[in-house]
């Protein structure tokens, strides 16, 4: 039996996790900027939605990968704007907005697709992959960890990116500040709004370009409902992660890997209904916070509206 | 006098649901003037400076700098008139550190510049003659420390305007001095002050020029050349005549909300029996940024009022706690009555009669967005009378809260407006009128004039007297020391958590007191 | 009254133009949105039998609001009632036909009502224990219950509670008999009337009691509620179960009244719509109603006419979002409204 | 049950009949048969796998003469209504519950096409392994698991099958299929038999998209559509269901009286179940399948059904543990 957990099959599980990892590293990382600025973001399972149909959209008929990133991060932003006017601007309340704006991205990407791809069902080549010299070679990791497209690379850099930046720099002082005491940025001359309006909208690109990886390299086409509840997972992994995006990176590698470990489990022949391994990272999960709890540092301002002087 | 205004209004008006905060106001600021603002609480003190903030967008009039019409719309262009202000309520990132505070604002997405900040906070440092840790969390300093940075950060761009509202309520009279030292300092370099307090003394001792608001409007003012022509005690009279409209017939008055004239509590204690309270070696243990108790203990009897000094931060927050039950001591009883009390909490110690004002009015005092009749019965949700079989009878306690607020005269539009929008004097009224019922025994201030106007200030001190003569065994918390000498009956010092030798309120108190303050004699 | 007419024409116009913006979508697809929106109406609301249908999609949604509404008042956000609804949804499966056979139906359908709060009560403790003890964020924890709870429910139907009979992973099913009485004549079962009368008394214990206004002062300032002696933690956990319990007794219900028994994979996910709607509602109860029955109206006619015209269902979806958007922005505009009055 | 005039058939499918698989051949093959017999069509697309009964109240009410409930998760329901409203239903995967006048079962398993898919994946497969991979586990696609298992055996003692379900409920997960056929192509596996709605583009992806450890062209083998249409090279076969002549068969017995007297099933014999024949597929290797079809046929060649999930594995596990 275990005959058949060759080099070649461990290499494709971990390649596995690592595709299964990427999209919600993106989203969890994503959602961890607005969190951070104070905004619930919970639309942002229909932003990567979104970004995956523009994303396939735009490589299918571009014929450029790129491209497809680049319309599914747009086509994120774009619902994101949705949520940074009606709930950063206007203040309305971010959770029923945020479902609304998950069900109606669902939907009507649902109903594009029907009327454009359903009979068809176009797919895209192999993504093209960016081997990293040396590495590459490694024996079953090189392949696995060391072969990805090129956005792979670039979502895992972005994880000390955006922990310099919120230690850093400027513009993570003024995220801090909009999430834990937005009088106070707004005090201090940096638009509240606006911050929370850039944070939004940058959320929205990161979970778009994690939808369209998720169609574009992840499937190859695009089909209804794809992303299937990401969006919640990315929500979570940031909230658990408090702030630091290197959690973000562990917390999508476990789930990655805990898919792949579902299809180890079942070639390896341990008969064991699906669910319970999908269990696993939960409760791993769980146990954690039970063991380790304390404090989840939550922004104080999360989730609620800024009204400059009001009391 | 030839200086000409750096900023004015002219004719400015604002109005907030109910009330008009701002009253068609024409106001002059000059460089190297220190302008006070008085009025009392709900005056709309504030809301000037929120509108000259970029808080608050008046709803008619204009501003002018340099003589130029200007619109400020946002903080941001606030800041770009040169106009740095200290906020009554702490405006500040607790989760970050004091250098990342002061760097707040000066950039958008470029890199931290912690060199350069650090620099100029070593400069303001020396200028303001304050010591801090650039790298401690904000959350973990002390209200008097953060409003320091709050000062140092008003000053950074060496603005031609510095507001600061009531920035010496929660300062040592040390503290006070200090200010008055800086706000001079800048006056010499053509700094425009304006200087909001309820203080008639600070007024007296830094004002270059007194203006007052009463309901929103401004009723008079005292420039320079009359203010030096007046001593002390006429200058006050007239702001108190200004303030309160009052004819100087009500001399008296005006002499209590003066604060001159102390009469002492004659009360004698009868000390033969058995102290209500008694609290022997109580400790706690303190979280990050607090001072815990330290082996604390006192004896307290019937209609006498212990005072409580000590700078802010030596652990007068956790003795009030764990006396009321809101925090467990580590160690040490508290024994109400003969009864050993240490283990009950809040409800059981209130039934027994003891009591807790806090000088958290909005942090814990009270919930913000319910109304002034729910927040008066917070403590006693579910009794008999109000409550039938857990039943609200909303009717009853609305019925209660009208006569609540006509006793303690609490101003407020109706009971079901909501406790947040009240000015603080009366906030703090609902707060004594919730405490202070027939069945009281015990009951712990903490800074229970904190922030208040004269008037309201009066009432309060008033409320504490009556209560020690109808036999209340009173805890009066107070970093204000004229404060504890007018109540009194013994004070003690807290310092560093310690409760420094109490001492008779006699003549001559104040020095020993101001020792133990530092340590000295602890 | 005029004041009940401009608060009707605030709703009614948001509403008219999320349709507005629906109608578009419709002519896109090619269909007639009048014929549409009428087939909606006819089905949802105007037959008798459409009527039916839509009254008794009310329960399991009532029920789960019920929960949310006891728990964001005390400013819990329990994320997780759809874990807190499936594992009872299946407990009750299970129990059902293997009770009713030994003390038949009435007892049965009481055992099975009150297993599934349990249930539900019991899925929401750790959340709640650890919002209690150590102040963990209950976003998370009830997030991640509701996800565990959703796949063990699964091992649960294909392991220990898989009917034999039937090569379907499903549970035992109780028939149609055993199941909730039914009102009259007609296809709406009793459960339906228990979740109208349940809604209405929790709207009543939040406003109108003790306990309620505990509840509410933790919610609104937790330090207040301290300062005031009130045992934050126990109320914590009181209300996590309230709250647990009747989004589990929904589940208990729609089993009970409507499917006799649970599939593999069925996850109607009610929460998704129950949460926009009690924040709609501002936590009122007898508002909830309201907005429940609208939607439910919107979702049994929008299938129907879908069906009729061709037009992939997928639009509903559309619609609902549309729906909730507009409504939102009258309770925006609303509050604004009253902020700017109210003194 | 008597005689019953029919005038009008409705059929029930969860999601969009566009899928070239389980919604769109049970749509197409109820309007043939409607056509056929100038019946009216009634179809209802898209319908979730939430409460159906209003929808099959409705069409009840609508005067529907057989309501086909084309979902293994409508077959509590339908009954129900059937018995409710008196009309009659068509259900899948639930022979125990069939009512003579009112409810048909048609268990829909083409697990005889599967046994030929195994033996011909076997017989053309390079690497000695062969694949299996679903999205979930209902009983109809467990048994074509097995029985492509037990044809592959049957072919070639010593094959490897490497079997795979792509997690719960994961029916439209493009990525999810995808990853999986991967892993299972690394695993060793040329030819993959795969099974899932949406997720099955995902599988078929993946096959176009990597090599067999070998180096050499993986193949899918797909089920109940045929996709040839939008085939890019690497559809080997399909085990291709044809439910017209069941819904055939319903509308007779219902003409006659004898609806729901007996269970319904597709097979070989009335080509229901039949291989597809694909251009890479050499013609010997075909004639041998074909020979095989004829023993299936006539009874002289068993193919056991096996519709348990945990037996299905048990399967898997003691199949691959036998080399
Ligand atoms: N081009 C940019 N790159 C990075 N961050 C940006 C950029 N533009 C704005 N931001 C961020 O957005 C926030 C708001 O910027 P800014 O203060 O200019 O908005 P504003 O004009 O004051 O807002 P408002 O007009 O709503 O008051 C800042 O935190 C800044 O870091
Ligand atoms: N944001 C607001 N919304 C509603 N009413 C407000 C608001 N801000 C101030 N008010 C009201 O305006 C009036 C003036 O308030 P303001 O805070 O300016 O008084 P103040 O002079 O600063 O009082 P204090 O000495 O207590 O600080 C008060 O009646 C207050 O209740
Ligand atoms: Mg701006
Ligand atoms: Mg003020």
């Amino acid at each position: 039996m275990e005959t058949l957990l060759t080099p070649a099959f461990v290499t494709a599980l971990l390649f596995g996790a690592v595709t299964a990892g990427v999209p919600l590293l993106l989203a969890g990382l994503g959602e961890q900027v607005s969190e951070k600025a104070g905004v619930l973001n919970i639309g942002i399972e229909g932003m990567m939605l979104a970004g995956a149909y523009a994303g396939f959209v735009a490589a299918y008929y571009s014929g450029s990968f790129l491209a497809g990133f680049v319309a599914g991060g747009l086509g994120g932003a774009g619902v994101a704007a949705l949520m940074a006017l009606f709930c950063v601007r206007l203040g309305m309340n971010q959770i029923v907005i945020g479902i609304a704006l998950t069900l109606g991205a669902e939907g009507l990407t649902a109903l594009l697709h029907h009327f454009q791809f359903s009979r068809s069902y176009p797919r895209l080549d192999a993504a093209p992959a960016l081997a990293l010299p040396g590495l590459a070679e490694i024996p079953i990791v090189g392949p696995a960890l060391f072969s990805h497209h090129w956005l792979v690379y670039l979502a895992v850099l972005l994880v000390p990116l955006l922990a310099w930046v919120f230690r850093r720099t400027h513009l993570g002082l003024n995220l801090e500040a909009a999430g834990q005491m937005p009088a106070a940025l707004d005090a201090a001359g940096i638009g509240v709004l606006a911050t929370r309006t850039f944070a939004v909208l940058a959320t929205g690109f990161l979970a778009g370009m994690g939808g369209a990886y998720m169609a574009n390299v992840g499937a190859g086409l695009f089909v209804p409902f794809m992303t299937g509840g990401a969006g919640f997972m990315g929500i979570v992994l940031a909230m658990l992660a408090r702030g630091r995006p290197s959690w973000v990176l562990v917390g999508s590698i476990v789930f990655g890997l805990s898919l792949s470990l579902t299809t180890a489990f079942q070639v390896a022949g341990v008969n064991v209904p699906t669910d319970v391994v999908q269990m696993l990272p939960f409760l791993m999960v769980m146990l954690m916070l039970v063991l380790f709890a304390r404090h989840s540092g939550l922004p104080p301002a999360l989730g609620l509206p800024y009204v400059r002087g009001s009391r | 006098m030839g200086k000409a205004p750096v900023l004015s209004l002219r004719g400015v008006t604002k109005r907030f649901p109910g009330v008009i905060a701002n009253d068609n106001i024409s106001l002059d600021f000059r460089a190297g003037e220190i302008h006070v603002l008085l009025g009392e609480n709900g005056a709309g003190k504030s809301t000037l400076i929120g509108v000259l903030a970029g808080m608050q967008q008046p709803d008619a009039g204009e501003i002018l700098s340099h003589g130029r019409a200007v619109r400020i719309g946002s903080p941001r262009e606030s800041l770009g008139l040169g106009i740095g202000t200290v906020f009554q309520h702490v405006l500040l990132v607790p989760s970050l550190t004091v250098l990342e505070n002061l760097m707040l604002g000066r950039g958008r997405a470029s890199r931290l510049d912690r060199a350069g900040t650090l620099r100029r906070f070593h400069d303001l440092s020396q200028a303001l003659a304050v010591s801090l840790d650039p790298e401690a969390k904000l959350g973990a300093l002390s209200l008097g420390q953060q409003q320091q940075v709050e000062i140092m950060r008003a000053l950074w761009r060496g603005e031609g305007v510095l507001i600061l509202d009531e920035p010496t309520s929660m300062l040592t009279p040390q503290g006070v001095r200090e200010l008055g030292e800086v706000m001079r300092r800048l006056r010499g370099q053509g700094v425009a002050v304006i200087f909001i307090t309820h203080k008639l003394r600070e007024a007296y001792e830094f004002g270059d020029r007194i203006s007052v608001l009463r309901l929103g409007r401004l009723v008079g003012q005292l420039g320079p050349e009359r203010l030096s022509a007046m001593n002390q005690e006429q200058a006050t009279d007239e702001v108190i005549r200004l303030m309160f409209g009052s004819p100087s017939g009500h001399q008296g008055e005006a002499e209590t909300l003066a604060g001159r004239g102390i009469r002492r509590r004659a009360g004698i204690i009868d000390r033969s029996g058995e102290a209500i309270l008694r609290a022997r070696d109580l400790s706690t243990v303190a979280e990050t940024g607090e001072c815990p108790l330290r082996e604390v203990g006192f004896d307290l009897w019937p209609g006498e009022v212990l005072g409580i000094a000590g700078v802010d931060g030596n652990g007068q927050k956790h003795l009030a706690e764990v006396l009321a039950g809101q925090r467990m001591a580590a160690q040490g009883s508290i024994r109400l009555g003969g009864v050993e009390i240490g283990g009950t909490d809040v409800g059981a110690r209130r039934r027994m009669g003891l009591r807790y004002i806090t000088d958290e009015r909005l942090g814990e005092g009270t919930v913000q967005p319910f109304s002034v009749a729910t927040n008066l019965v917070m403590k006693e949700i579910g009794v008999a009378g109000l409550w039938r079989h857990g039943v609200s009878l909303w009717g009853r306690i609305h019925g209660h809260a009208r006569e609540r607020i006509r006793e303690f005269d609490i101003r407020t539009p109706s009971e079901r407006t909501p406790v947040g929008r009240l000015s603080g004097g009366n906030i703090q009224k609902v707060l004594l009128a919730r405490e202070l019922g027939s069945a009281a025994r015990v009951v712990i201030f903490n800074k229970p004039t904190y922030g208040l106007d004269l008037q309201n200030t009066k009432l309060a001190r008033d409320r504490i007297r009556e209560g020690a003569d109808a036999g209340l065994a009173t805890v009066l918390i107070s970093t204000e020391l004229d404060e504890l000498i007018e109540l009194a009956d013994r004070i003690g010092v807290m310092f560093q958590g310690r409760l420094a030798g109490i001492i008779d309120n006699r003549e001559g108190v104040e020095q020993r007191i101001g020792l133990l303050m530092t340590g000295a004699a602890a | 009254m005029s004041r009940v007419a401009a608060g009707v024409l605030r709703t009614l116009i948001p509403i008219a133009l999320a349709l507005g913006a629906g109608a578009l979508v419709l002519l896109a697809l090619g269909a007639d949105p009048i014929d549409y929106y009428a087939f909606v109406l006819r089905r949802g609301l105007l037959t008798w039998s459409g009527l039916q249908e839509t009254i008794t999609k009310l329960a399991p949604l009532l029920l789960i609001s019920a929960g949310l509404i006891v728990a964001f008042r005390a400013g819990i956000w329990n994320l997780g009632v759809d874990g807190q609804f499936l594992l009872a949804a299946v407990v009750t499966a299970a129990l059902g036909p293997a009770l009713v056979g030994a003390i038949g139906r009435y007892p049965t359908l009481i055992v099975c009502a009150l297993a599934g709060a349990a249930v539900g009560a019991a899925w929401s403790l750790l959340p709640a224990i650890l919002k209690a003890r150590y102040g963990l964020n209950e976003i998370i924890t009830t997030l991640m219950m509701s996800f565990l709870g959703t796949s063990l429910a699964n091992v649960l139907i294909k392991l220990p509670f898989k009917d034999p009979a039937t090569t379907v992973p499903q549970t035992e099913t109780l028939l149609v008999p055993d199941r909730l009485p039914r009102l009259f004549d007609s296809t709406i079962h009793a459960g339906v009337v228990l979740a109208v009368i349940v809604i209405l008394l929790v709207h009543l214990l939040m406003t109108r009691t003790a306990f309620g206004l505990r509840l509410q002062v933790v919610g609104a300032n937790p330090r207040a509620a301290v300062h005031a002696g009130l045992n934050v933690g126990r109320l914590t956990i009181a209300t996590f179960a309230l709250s647990a319990g009747l989004a589990g007794l929904g589940g208990a219900v729609e089993i009970l009244g409507v499917w006799g028994t649970v599939r593999a994979d069925w996850n109607p996910k009610f929460g998704l719509l129950a949460i926009p709607l009690v924040f709609l509602a501002r936590f009122n109860g007898i508002a909830v109603i309201g907005f429940v029955f609208f939607f439910a109206v919107l979702l049994i006619g929008g299938e129907s006419a879908s069906r009729r015209m061709g037009v992939p269902t997928f639009f509903i979806l559309v619609l609902v979002g549309l729906l909730l958007v507009f409504l939102a922005l009258v309770e925006y505009l609303d509050h604004r409204r009253r902020e700017r009055t109210k003194s | 049950a008597s005689a019953a005039e029919v005038t009008k058939i409705a059929v029930m499918v969860p999601e969009q009949g566009t899928d070239f698989g389980w919604n769109q051949q049970g749509v197409d093959a109820a309007r043939i048969v409607a056509e056929r017999f100038g019946l009216e069509f009634v179809p209802a697309e898209g319908l979730g796998y939430g409460d159906v009964r209003p929808t099959l109240r409705e069409l009840a009410d609508e005067g529907a003469s057989l309501i086909i409930a084309h979902a293994s998760g409508y077959n509590t329901a339908a009954p129900e209504i059937a018995v409710e409203k008196n009309v009659a239903v068509a259900i899948v995967d639930a022979p125990g519950s069939i009512k003579p006048g009112l409810v048909a079962d048609y268990t829909l398993s083409g697990h005889q096409g599967a046994y030929l898919g195994g033996h011909l994946a076997a017989t053309m497969s390079r690497t000695g392994t062969v694949g299996i991979v679903v999205s979930g586990e209902p009983p109809s696609w467990n048994s074509q698991s097995a029985a492509f298992a037990l044809g592959a055996k049957a072919a070639k003692a010593d094959i490897k099958i490497v079997y795979a379900v792509i997690g719960p409920a994961a029916y439209g997960d493009a990525a999810g299929g995808r990853r999986v056929t991967e892993q299972v192509i690394a695993a060793g596996a040329d030819i993959v038999f795969g099974q899932g709605n949406g997720s099955s583009f995902g599988m078929i992806q993946a096959v176009e998209t990597t090599k067999a450890v070998d180096g050499g062209k993986a193949w899918f083998i797909d089920v109940i559509g045929d996709k040839s249409t939008i085939d890019k090279g690497h559809l080997l076969s399909s085990v291709l269901w044809n439910m017209v002549p069941v819904y055939t068969a319903m509308v007779n017995d219902l003409k006659a009286g004898t609806f729901g007297t007996k269970a319904y099933t597709i097979g070989l014999a009335d080509n229901s179940v039949a291989l597809l024949k694909t251009k890479y597929i050499p013609q010997d290797i075909w004639d041998g399948i074909w020979g095989m079809r004829q023993q299936i046929i006539d009874g002289s060649l068993k193919v056991e059904e096996i519709y348990d999930a945990q037996a299905v594995r048990a399967l898997m596990t003691s199949v691959s543990a036998q080399e």
